[in-house]
């Protein structure tokens, strides 16, 4: 039986697991589901990138050291996503990346407008200045640029996702 | 006032008092055995005198310590909690022999209590409605027998040393009368030295309904109306509340009225709890009377304002009772969770240990009582009780809600330590509790039912009856 | 009543907001900066959304960022709790804009009682009695001077769109004046971008004292007593109680109609304080209105037994009133004290730092209300109200003592970390604030009169005056 | 200016440091004083032992941690009893001593009557049986045996005392 009583902390938990593997793994977010029955994380990426499941066991009442190991979902190898990610290692894809962090809660687009071509896309090379995305606040659209020149090494949020401050948008390899 | 008071006893009962007395003014002595000596009264008290190791028997209920502790400190009055000496009439005595006030009744009233079917008897002149059975102590088997032919099956035989839920057995059948006869007599000598034993009808669903009483040494007497402590784990309480939920205004006037009659009748002196069973029809029968402040006095506290352990202090150091009936007022609801160090999910088998993290719930109306603290090592050697919750709120719906948030918020971990919390909380969430519609079977019913998975809510549990 | 709630708020509010909504199951969204990702709050919320820095203006004084929280998380009303966007009418109206219910008044009403002049137009047609001074705001210096030579000195200037203690001088004589109306002036475009003045009597043993009133949408209104906030250092708030000790219940009760005849001339909706400054002859002026729930609301709370924070739920839900005035009954007496992060020998300078130690105080009637937990980091970003410590008793002096017992059991400690309670307990020990007899100025002395080794007893301080 | 809210905090601990400092240091008491205002200890032993005078330093509200740091009453030097009690160290009569301890609350008398001569003196040898002075509880004189062979050390009870539970009675070297 689970302790009913700390389900929130869980939660918390959970949430906070979710979003320290979106800021580690590389790559297009599609969903995150965020469980409490026996505390699971399931994250999907578009395209060739696996889920991430990730179990957090919750010994006794001490939901806040709820560890996470993170195993492949379907494939007993694991993957570069979600692997690395649990056991606290840095990803491949981010291994001395840089990221672009949003500036605000908002909803990321990555194009100008609906239909248009992305501001950027993996394998670009941008410079500082070089606009790399858009965090709309209160009808406001606000351009995130790039920050420091590097290569696009992957977008970390799809478009129209809600974003929190400061979380991770872009991984960039420095150039 | 008393100028120092000796507080015999541990855990978080010795801190109610000793804040009481410092709201009061009194200086505290705090007594404590070689296992205690970290415990949160023994920091609080303004002295602390080791009487003894461990076991109790030669610390917490070892007079002769405990007196020598009073005179060395110059304490005027010994507070005895609830448990330990707090109903020895003997030690009562020997306070008074060597000048020091007991805070609680007379010896001979804490001894005549302390009797069930002396009890019974007093309490029967007294007019009070007594629960079927055996006039007297039963001589033999063939007595109960024939007594329990009269009543009719279940029957219950009860130690007349026993109380708090120890020292008795069910009997649902005569054949299985004989054995119970002398299995009860022989825990009863072994546990209390006294192996007399009489019996009473058992009622399966009755509810358990008790009235707090506060009385001078003048005469004086006044109820503070009515706690139910139904939720009960093999007759030990687990969640109490008050006013008893569901009986009808006259019905709990009623009971209260006998209750403070029984109490004038023998002379009762102080706070004290009558204790009767209720049963569908709301006819009540008086069971027995507790001479000590009990456990869940905290619910009747936050319904009428009034702090039990003050009036104590007030009444044994001879100050007449400070209210009339008429100026005891009940308000809202209330209701205590006792959060003991048990592993509900085997057997409630005690789980003591180091407390890594301890945070009491906090906020509007919410009060917890406990001697707990980040760092404390919750020890194997005394009873299990490691915290009290108790929430007020104006009706019994949102206390219960409230009861659940504080519940929610309370966070305790620790290498081995586990809580009745997540148990209290199917209790709360059970649908016949809620309705305020349970009796002393509820607690059996869910620990057979296994625990839903993700708590149990009250629809997943199996409908509650009518008399449940 | 609301699926979902956004706590626009930290600290101890925060925790206060999240508990009330789980009461009434309604699920909590907390938004939190980058400095208080560990905080209380966001363990206890259903849901949290990181909306900025540490700095307020850019996460809790940010209003893009926290409607924008709402809306990705689906809450429907947005709670402000007290300070930062609490009474920022803007806000109100962002809110509403977006389809989200701001808990409070509707901005306009937000609007007039944030201009202090207006609000004194307002309450004067109202009929309320103000404190003598500028019928509105001045356009000078010399105009400044006229008016001060009506009312007599000393005089205090005021910002309109201060509050909160901010924004405000005392002036002893005319050569001063002038002085005094540029610097007010100054510091008022600095620090609200509002340059607007007037100007007030100022009463040096005035007393402060407010009214609670809860309306709802359809007209309704009722007081919930009167609380007493003299005890204060430099404008803010130490210690406050309720009810306002030493006046006579005729006054009182005035002073609560009138508070009740304002806010429904102006459609106040929501939980509001009405602010009065009493004088020797307990004759009673109007000063200013909070459009919020205050820091100070849980005394109001355990002497109503009403729960502000569900109230203010129900109420921006549309629910009626749920009490008549003849409904609100008073009890007793309570006290509450702020445990600040403040180092008291060192002029009340923050002293931030990890809790090493924090066991807040428990038993009787004592509540506390606080973030801190052990191992919390006090950082230096935000207002350093740490816990609040409050407590009830039936009568004023009990409370009094159950308070000093509750400072005392208060064990809070870590590298760096001071609090206000050894001045709260010298407060609680002063000989004038224990009669009853005290005003603003009851502080400052303590301030200038150092504490007595060994703890300020009250016969160790100067006599008070009796107008004191 | 103290932290008043410790002031029985800071009681316990003197009274705690008292009780160390009578159980490791030799000599027969004479009184013990515990104050506040500045949180001293005093000590006093009978025959040439000189007093400890321990004063207990309250740093902020950490009443339980406050440090003891042991001086000589009047002398600079310290003294044997003083001294090294307060830093911690064994006293020279402690140093592989046994100590005879009360087996119960009482008042503790060294002779079998008043006028009558010691039950042991220092330097006796004494068998585990010996009777080495009694422990009156409730008008009950119980008897304390040494419990193992040695030599009295001391007698660190004043005649007359009250003793808790396990306090320090008698200091024996090993025969």
């Amino acid at each position: 039986m689970s302790t009913p009583e700390y389900d929130n902390g869980v939660l918390a938990d959970l949430r906070q697991q979710a979003r320290l593997l979106v800021g580690e793994v590389a790559g297009p977010l599609r969903r995150i589901q965020i469980s409490r029955g026996d505390a699971v994380v399931e994250i999907e990426w578009h395209g060739e990138h696996n889920g991430a499941r990730v179990p957090a066991g919750v010994p006794g009442p001490v939901p806040r050291a709820a560890p996470v190991a993170a195993t492949a979902a379907g494939t007993p190898a694991g993957n570069a996503a979600g692997t690395p990610a649990g056991n606290g290692s840095e990803p491949e894809a981010g291994a001395g990346s840089y990221s672009v962090v949003s500036p605000m809660v908002g909803t990321f687009y990555r194009a100008p407008e609906p239909g248009a071509s992305p501001f950027v896309a993996v394998g670009d090379l941008v410079e500082p200045d070089r606009v790399v995305g858009v965090v709309e606040a209160m009808k406001l659209m606000n351009e995130v640029t790039a920050g420091r020149a590097g290569r696009v090494l992957d977008v970390l949020v799809d478009d129209g996702q809600p974003v929190e401050f400061g979380q991770a948008l872009i991984a960039l390899a420095p150039a | 006032m008393f100028e120092k008071v000796l507080i015999a006893n541990r855990g978080e009962i010795a801190v109610r008092i000793a804040r009481a007395c410092r709201e009061l003014g009194v200086r505290t002595v705090a007594v404590y055995s070689t296992a205690d000596s970290e415990s949160a009264v023994v920091r609080m008290a303004d002295e602390a005198v080791r009487i003894g190791p461990p076991a109790s028997r030669h610390s917490y209920l070892n007079p002769a310590a405990i007196v020598e502790a009073a005179r060395q400190t110059g304490a005027e009055a010994i507070h005895p909690g609830y448990g330990f000496l707090s109903e020895d009439a003997d030690f009562a005595e020997v306070c008074a022999d060597n000048g020091l006030v007991f805070i609680g009744p007379d010896p001979e009233v804490v001894r005549a209590f302390g009797d069930k079917a002396r009890a019974r008897t007093l309490m029967r002149r007294a007019g009070l409605p007594l629960n079927e059975g055996s006039a007297e102590i039963l001589p033999s088997a063939a007595a109960a027998r024939d007594v329990a032919d009269q009543v009719g099956y279940p029957v219950i035989i009860k130690s007349v040393a026993g109380g708090g839920g120890r020292g008795m057995a069910v009997v649902w059948s005569p054949s299985e009368l004989a054995g119970a006869y002398a299995r009860t007599q022989l825990a009863a000598q072994a546990t209390f030295g006294d192996n007399r034993v009489y019996l009473e009808r058992y009622l399966v669903h009755a509810r358990h309904v008790e009235v707090q009483v506060l009385c001078d040494s003048y005469g004086n007497g006044v109820h503070l109306g009515t706690r139910d402590c139904s939720a009960q784990r093999r007759h030990q309480k687990l969640v109490e509340e008050g006013p008893a939920p569901g009986l009808s205004p006259c019905t709990l006037d009623a009971i209260a009225g006998a209750a403070v009659r029984g109490a004038l009748a023998v002379g009762y002196r102080g706070a004290g709890t009558f204790e009767f069973l209720v049963d569908d029809t709301e006819a009540f029968r008086f069971i027995e009377a507790n001479c000590r402040i009990q456990v869940e006095h905290p619910v009747t506290e936050m319904i009428t304002g009034i702090d039990l352990v003050h009036e104590q202090l007030h009444i044994a150091a001879g100050v007449p009772l400070r209210m009339r009936q008429d100026e005891v007022r009940l308000r809202g609801a209330a209701i205590e969770c006792r959060v003991n160090a048990e592993d509900p999910d085997r057997g409630f088998a005690p789980a003591p240990g180091r407390l890594d993290r301890f945070r009491p719930p906090g906020g509007p109306f919410t009060r917890v009582d406990t001697h707990g603290y980040p760092g404390y090592l919750v020890g194997p050697y005394y009873d299990s009780l490691l915290a009290k919750v108790i929430v007020w709120a104006p009706d019994r719906d949102l206390a219960l809600d409230r009861m659940e948030r504080a519940l929610h918020e309370f966070d305790i971990a620790g290498p081995g330590v586990r809580t009745t919390i997540p148990f209290l909380r199917r209790i709360l969430d059970d649908a016949g509790f809620r309705k305020g519609r349970y009796s002393t079977g509820l607690v059996d019913r869910l620990v057979e039912s296994p625990a839903p998975p993700g708590s149990g809510a009250a629809q997943d549990l199996p409908a509650p009856q009518p008399t449940n």
